[in-house]
């Protein structure tokens, strides 16, 4: 495989190259002379680690940051793209990794952005041209409806409308199926086909492998911001799914991983009724607030050395149920055990020190203070107990001894411990709230996502630290979206929707099709 | 020998109320594009002091009231302008420089107030009142609502413009995503800091415009320190209204009629320590603050100086 | 993996330059602190020279009255007494990431409950116990002042920019009220209240006319400095300040922090007041207000929150206002050009951190 | 004892023709007098002095006069302190000899007779009192005034009203609630106030009695004749140049500290200032009830409580 432009085939010429791009953030290379050739009628799959610089490319494509060296050439010509609205212009439309969608205004007002100013907003237009896409590509979305209101899968459909509207040439797709259920990813992968066929070019970005195989016609690899691989559109129609699979794994980690990573030996087995559930639940309810949902009559057990998976489409109240649990929310009936004992009524901190943990899924939002060093970051759960504080006094010592030691034994890639932890990447902010949750004592941990948004090495890691923690005789309680991760992980699933569990099936050989019945509400 | 509560007197209560609802009204609308921009813009006083100056500078030299408040408005938005440059453009401390700001402004103009008025003290003749036909003669609310300065008029007309800016129009919408999510704003192709800068701009007019008012038909007078804080009401009534105009008006109303309500109390003799009546309108704005500030009412990102690609 | 490998030799070497920067670090600061308040000079010495008046002279009489006379900077010191403990009470609001903007009406609330207890009570107790009682008295006013601001954006969420601005224009109204009708002095037509005398006072360091409040002032910024970066109690005010979702996640009482940092905030600018009266100024007059919250406010921030960096501030404000007042008596400027060399100072100092900031980018980049 | 040079000490600049002015001139014209230096510190603010005080006492001055009320703590014990003379106001209790000598100036007498001549003029029956604030010395002068009316015309209507909060500055203030006096019928108008006075001037200016004619302006302590437009009636002037003269004359004989000054009708240190809106005939009749008050046939206390100002409005209200 070379890292130089490959050789064009005549009548597809590039709409868009990328030459030698470098990109320096103060201590990092984030982009390392990366060529890219995107072409129209072509789904160009970029693959990467967590900070590989994926998202840094996408950014200089749409204007949000200049190269530091290199050259970007749209139709053939150098081009600096010096704002968003230049590369918008230049039709080049992003969906970002992160939401980027004003959550007070509507979804109309939304699309409307960034007309000019002294105009009145074009509402009657926008309606007709909305209806004349959505149609053709099969998305709808409530024009009216307020953003914040939305949930994630159609905030996405709002931002590939948005730029769809614009009359891009190039469509940029950074992380987009993470957020999305199956179908959901189905969907988003016709539509990114049928967009290919119409002519536009397409840069998708995913941690998925499989993904990667379905949907691209080309992948590039990246890697602590090189390029390090291309896989061509001929090469790529003539291997099969797992041949794509083996030969981007090869890239990205160097050596021939055995068969297809993400698919884990399954574990399925007995716990017999005789051994006291470590974590029990009964009629758990809690209020529905302003937009999130509330839970009613939870119920369920997990005995030590068994992983409860929560299935469920997103938004039915898996986070109020981790909250609940972990004494963030206050419940409003119901009981929490913990081998016996209760915990209605603890505090977050009471529990954690009794060995309730919750590993959230908002890493930086609220796992972490981004600002403050990774050192205080291991710690932020015990604030105030010995031995790293004393009488309420720092002890800075024990504290970068004990961090150092987590650092070490979770492979936590950082530059020191004093570097904020913000500047991390995401894989190495799980690791640190892994440390967090499992150091000292975990009898229980509940994970909402945990691999979400992580690369195949991180997600395979933190996925072997969770059974690991489960062979050590914890009760784990693993939310998530991703069937396969539950089919690969539980002994049983349970099912959530509208904030209640709708059934539990042992993770047997038909488990499959007995949660996916649950899910779209049929009884297993 | 006429009635205390007559006619007249209560019209000239009402208009003071009015007339000091004015420069209240201006700042407020002003410091509401600002915040709803995301910006916190502390300097405003500084900018309606600056204001005031110039303003009372421009009117007394050409005579005329009206290029009083256009030097007034340019004199704000001058000082708004260093305070883009500063806040938004290089991303420095909203608050510092807010009161830095303020601070060299109420010095420079007391300063120059000095060499140039301390010994004249020179006055502005009566500003012109413009009186709406068949209204103006109503009892008491004619005198006292329908014969200001064409200014008032154009300053209660401008709140339904806001409303309309926010609700209708292109820049509504710019303003409020500055406000809420800066990055959304940028990537949907409208320059965050444009947008911004254009929002503190309009606030530095709106308070060189109610500063040089308070100066021009207020006092007839420029004397130092005369704005005594009328910006930071402003904020306080921007932020009370959470990004409606016409709270703004009506928080400014409020706040004049409590004045207005003070010299009738006194004038009507009732012997009541005027510091304590004098605490009324403070109280006022405080009783609805804990009747209606309820949470989530500001900008996500208020306060928050964007630059782009950050993380 | 090749950072694998090479982790421990870089994280070794990252420290040793950290080090190293630490030395520069601190030479950078300085200049960068001298710097800019040479060309805020410069840029105020031509408003100067715009109104006649020679500015060499106008900045010598600063510095000779503000900085280098004995008694002037015994004055300088003096003034610093109050300044510190406002200080002191911002660095904890800000660094829990409160805006306490109502530092003014808090400060005269403390200074007229301690002028008002204070004469009383040294007639009937000890010296030592009634002052400490008065600055108890001064403090817990304050404290309950805060609370309206502190229980609304505790438990209501409401912005306390202006719940605190609003109980500033409010406390001084009322402080204002209490001299008057509550704790006039029946002695003297005067609005004021009753002296403290001279020798009830705190006393005075040694045989200057420095108060020992100074004392007091450091010893209440730098505890609060250390508190606020050494202790369990600073950190978890930090996370509240630095991201209130994650406060929540660990499990920190938001709402009862909230609550804890308004008070402890309020408790030392009425603090502040109290060591003021009781120090310098014996009682409180009528509409009085120093206004010096609103002059602190800057300087806590470009300290950047650091206690040390405050102290300098705060005395750099001290020389400005000792030295600018004796130097704009001498040259027949009014003193409101003292305002004017504040506020170009202040600019120029946040002007400065900015190029700073770029530089170090532009630098590691 | 020699006296070299006096300072004196002025919260606000000596530009304002009232208090600060009438300190500051009075202060040179006695320094002149006497032939001695004269250092002066104006627009010290209402904070605190002390710094200023020691550094004029450092500085050589032989008598510092602390001219404003909020100074009359700080001065005190800069005296004791540096053994250095001070004068200060409004603390009649506070002699010391050798050290602190107190003049407590009100012009009540002086305010009295503008009240006789208000009560005289008014056309409408009906005067204002415009306040910025309530300090002792302006509530003398209110309370006087108000007296004065009354005795002149008991069915004459006074109405009284303090501007508002921290109002020393608040010059639209002033104007707003002159206003709103004249409209309550008032058409003499009688102003104390710093910054805020001006405001009152032109709302005199700009405002029409009820019956359409001229309001007129009483103001206090300076003599604002050089800026006025016609609606000047007079103004109760003070002048502080004689209480200084004394003050160094003391200090030369070493009694200063042993007794009060105060300024009044007698030596003409407290005087209407006669303008051109008081007809000839009003004038004597004015100036004949001033020696009333010289021979003692007419008495006038002052009042320096606010809440007993105020209690005394409402009295001549009713
Ligand atoms: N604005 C910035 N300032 C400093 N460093 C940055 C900035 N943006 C990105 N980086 C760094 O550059 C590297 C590449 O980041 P980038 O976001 O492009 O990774 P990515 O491949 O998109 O990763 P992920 O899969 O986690 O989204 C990371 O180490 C990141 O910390
Ligand atoms: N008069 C107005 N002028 C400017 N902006 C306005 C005005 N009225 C509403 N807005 C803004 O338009 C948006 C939608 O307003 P809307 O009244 O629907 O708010 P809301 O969510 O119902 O608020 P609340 O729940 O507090 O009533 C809000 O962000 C608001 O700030
Ligand atoms: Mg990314
Ligand atoms: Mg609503």
């Amino acid at each position: 495989m070379t890292s130089a432009s490959p050789p064009r085939p005549a009548g597809k010429p590039d709409l868009v190259t990328l030459e030698r791009v470098t990109k320096r953030f103060p201590g990092i290379v984030a982009n390392n002379a990366v060529d890219l050739s995107i072409r129209a009628g072509e789904v160009h799959v970029l693959l990467g680690e967590n900070g590989a610089g994926k998202s840094t490319l996408i950014g200089m494509l749409s204007g949000l940051q200049q190269p530091t060296e290199g050259r970007i050439l749209v139709g053939g010509t150098p081009t600096p793209i010096t704002s968003p609205r230049h590369a918008l212009a230049l039709g080049i439309g992003t969906v970002f990794q992160h939401m980027m969608l004003v959550p007070t205004l509507t979804v109309a007002e939304n699309l409307l952005l960034g007309g000019s100013w002294w105009r009145r907003p074009k509402a009657g237009e926008l309606q007709a041209r909305a209806a004349e896409i959505g149609r053709t590509l099969g998305i709808s979305v409530d024009l009216g409806a307020r953003v914040e209101d939305l949930s994630l899968g159609e905030q996405q459909q709002v931002e590939i409308l948005r730029a769809l509207l614009r009359d891009s040439r190039l469509l940029i797709l950074d992380e987009s199926t993470s957020m999305l259920t199956p179908k959901g990813i189905d969907d988003l992968g016709a539509l990114m086909r049928r967009l290919a066929e119409n002519g536009l070019a397409i840069v998708f970005i995913t941690h998925k492998l499989k993904e990667a195989a379905a949907f691209g016609d080309r992948i590039s690899v990246l890697k602590l911001g090189r390029k390090v691989g291309e896989i061509t559109p001929e090469r790529l129609r003539s291997l099969g799914e797992d041949e794509i699979v083996a030969e981007i794994v090869e890239m990205m980690f160097g050596a021939r991983a055995g068969g297809d990573p993400e698919e884990a030996q399954r574990t399925a087995r007995a716990f017999p009724e005789a051994v006291a559930p470590l974590l029990e639940v009964r009629d758990l309810a809690v209020p529905a607030g302003s937009g999130t949902p509330g839970l009613s009559g939870v119920s369920f057990a997990v005995r030590p050395g068994e992983i409860l998976g929560i299935a469920g489409i997103d938004g039915n109240g898996q986070k109020q149920l981790a909250e609940a649990l972990a004494g963030q929310l206050a419940a409003s009936g119901g009981t929490i055990r913990l081998a016996g004992e209760a915990m209605d009524g603890l505090g977050v901190g009471e529990r954690h020190r009794k060995g309730l943990r919750y590993l959230t899924d908002d890493r930086l939002g609220e796992g972490t203070v981004g600002s403050f060093p990774v050192s205080i970051n291991f710690f932020l759960k015990q604030i105030g107990t010995p031995p790293f504080w004393r009488n309420g006094i720092e002890q800075t010592a024990a504290i970068d001894k004990r961090a150092g030691e987590l650092v070490r034994a979770y492979d936590v890639r950082t530059p020191s411990l004093e570097t904020p932890i913000g500047r991390l990447s995401g894989g190495n902010i799980q690791k640190i709230l892994i440390a967090r949750e499992f150091a000292d004592g975990a009898r229980a941990v509940i994970f909402n996502k945990p691999t979400y948004g992580l690369d195949l090495a991180n997600t395979l890691a933190t996925r072997q630290r969770i059974r690991d923690i489960a062979t050590g005789g914890a009760a784990v309680l693993l939310i998530s979206t991703d069937l396969e991760e539950l089919l690969g992980m539980c002994d049983r699933i349970s099912v959530m929707a509208s904030g209640a569990l709708v059934g539990t099936v042992d993770n047997a050989a038909d488990a499959r099709t007995r949660v996916g019945r649950l899910m779209i509400g049929l009884a297993a | 020998m006429t009635g205390l509560f007559s006619e007249v007197f209560l019209g000239a209560l009402l208009f003071g109320a009015i007339t000091a609802a004015i420069p209240l009204l201006l700042a407020g609308l002003g410091e509401q594009m600002s915040e709803k921009a995301g910006v916190l813009n502390i300097g405003i006083e500084g900018m309606m002091i600056g204001g005031a100056y110039l303003g009372f500078v421009a009117a007394f030299y050409s005579g005329s009231l009206w290029l009083g408040f256009l030097f007034g408005a340019c004199a704000g938005i001058a000082v708004a302008a260093l305070m883009a440059l500063l806040c938004v453009r290089l991303g420095l401390n909203q608050i510092v420089i807010g009161i830095g700001l303020t601070l060299g402004l109420e010095g420079l103009t007391a300063l120059l107030h000095h060499f140039q008025f301390s010994r004249s003290y020179p006055r502005l003749p009566a500003a012109e009142r413009t009186e709406i036909p068949l209204l103006a003669d109503i009892p008491v609310l004619g005198p006292a609502l329908f014969r200001h300065h064409l200014i008032v008029y154009l300053a209660i007309a401008l709140v339904f413009v806001m409303i309309y800016v926010y609700r209708r129009t292109q820049l509504g919408l710019n303003l409020q995503a500055a406000g809420d999510k800066p990055a959304a704003l940028d990537v949907a192709g409208v320059d965050v800091i444009r947008t911004r800068t254009v929002a503190v701009l309009f606030t530095g007019a709106m308070a060189g415009l109610g500063g040089a008012y308070l100066a021009n038909v207020g006092a007839g007078i420029f004397i130092p320190f005369i704005t005594n804080g009328a910006g930071f009401l402003g904020i306080v009534l921007a932020m009370l209204a959470r990004g409606r105009p016409v709270w703004v008006l009506l928080g400014a109303l409020l706040f004049g009629l409590c004045l207005s309500l003070t010299t009738a109390m006194q004038v009507a003799g009732i012997n009541i320590p005027t510091d304590v009546i004098q605490m009324l309108p403070f109280l006022a704005v405080m009783v609805m603050l804990v009747a209606f500030g309820r949470r989530g009412s500001l900008p996500a990102a208020l306060g928050i100086p964007y630059e782009r690609g950050a993380r | 993996m090749s950072i694998d490998t090479t982790r421990a030799s870089d994280m070794a070497t990252i420290e040793q330059s950290a080090a190293a920067a630490g030395r520069g670090h601190l030479q950078r600061r300085v200049l960068m602190t001298l710097g800019p308040i040479l060309a805020a000079l410069v840029l105020a010495g031509c408003i100067l020279l715009a109104v006649g008046v020679n500015p060499l002279a106008y900045y010598g009489f600063v510095v000779e009255r503000g900085l280098l006379s004995p008694t002037g900077i015994q004055q300088t010191l003096t003034r610093m007494a109050p300044l510190l403990f406002i200080a002191a009470g911002l660095i904890v609001a800000f660094r829990a990431g409160m805006w306490n903007l109502g530092g003014d009406g808090q400060f005269l609330l403390g200074a007229v409950i301690a002028a008002a207890s204070a004469p009383v009570l040294v007639q009937v107790l000890p010296a030592w116990l009634a002052l400490a009682c008065a600055f108890l008295m001064a403090t817990a006013v304050a404290v309950s002042w805060s609370l309206v601001p502190a229980l609304l954006r505790a438990y209501q969420g409401v912005n306390e920019i202006i719940t605190t601005l609003m109980m500033t224009f409010l406390g001084t109204s009322f402080a204002n009220v209490l001299v008057k009708l509550a704790f006039l002095d029946p002695a003297t037509t005067v609005p004021q209240t009753r002296t403290l005398p001279v020798e009830d006072r705190l006393p005075r360091l040694f045989d200057t006319t420095i108060t020992s409040g100074l004392l007091f002032g450091l010893v209440a910024i730098v505890a609060v400095h250390l508190v606020m970066t050494r202790t369990a109690f600073g950190l978890k005010l930090r996370v509240v300040g630095a991201n209130p979702k994650a406060a929540i996640h660990v499990g920190l009482g938001v709402p009862g922090l909230t609550v804890a940092v308004f008070a402890i905030s309020a408790g030392l600018a009425g603090l502040g007041g109290a060591i003021d009266v009781i120090g310098v100024q014996g009682n409180v007059r009528a509409d009085w207000n120093p206004g010096y919250a609103m002059a602190v406010i800057p300087a806590v921030f470009l300290a950047r929150m650091n206690g040390f960096a405050a102290i300098g501030f705060v005395f750099l404000l001290s020389v400005l206002s000792i030295g600018g007042e004796s130097a704009a008596r001498r040259l027949g400027v009014p003193h409101h050009f003292t305002l004017v060399l504040v506020a170009i100072v202040l600019i120029m100092l946040a002007l400065a951190e900015y190029i700073d900031h770029r530089f170090t980018r532009a630098r590691r980049a | 004892g020699e006296v070299k040079s006096i300072a004196i000490l002025t919260p606000e600049e000596g530009t304002d023709y009232g208090w600060n002015q009438q300190g500051v001139a009075a202060a040179k014209a006695a320094a002149e007098a006497a032939g001695i230096e004269v250092i002066v510190a104006q627009g010290l603010g209402y904070g605190d002095v002390r710094p200023t005080l020691r550094e004029l006492a450092e500085e050589g001055a032989s008598l510092l006069i602390a001219h404003a009320s909020g100074y009359n703590t700080s001065a005190p014990e800069i005296a004791n302190e540096l053994k250095v003379p001070v004068a200060i106001v409004d603390t009649p209790d506070a002699l010391k000899k050798g050290l602190v000598a107190d003049y407590t100036l009100s012009g009540h007498e002086g305010a009295y007779l503008a009240g006789r001549l208000a009560a005289k003029m008014s056309r409408s029956k009906t005067v204002g009192i415009v306040v910025s604030g309530e300090p002792p010395s302006w509530n003398s002068q209110s309370a006087a005034f108000a007296q004065g009316v009354k005795a002149e015309n008991p069915e004459v209507k006074v109405t009284y009203a303090v501007i508002g909060p921290a109002a020393y500055s608040d010059a639209a203030g002033g104007k707003r609630v002159t206003e709103s006096v004249i409209a309550a019928g008032a058409d003499i108008i009688f102003g104390q106030g710093n910054g805020s006075s001006f405001g009152m001037l032109q709302a005199v200016e700009t405002t029409k009695a009820a019956d359409g004619g001229k309001v007129h302006f009483i103001d206090v302590i300076g003599d604002k004749t050089a800026i006025d437009k016609g609606f000047l009636l007079t103004s109760v002037i003070w002048d502080i140049t004689p209480v200084y003269a004394a003050m160094i004359a003391d200090l030369k004989a070493d009694t200063f500290g042993t007794k009060r000054y105060a300024i009044g009708l007698k030596d003409d240190s407290v005087k209407l200032l006669k303008t051109g809106e008081i007809p000839d005939d009003v004038w004597s009749q004015v100036q004949a009830l001033r020696e009333d008050v010289l021979s003692g046939k007419i008495k006038v206390e002052p009042v320096f409580e606010a809440s007993a100002v105020r209690a005394l409005m409402t009295n001549v209200t009713e």
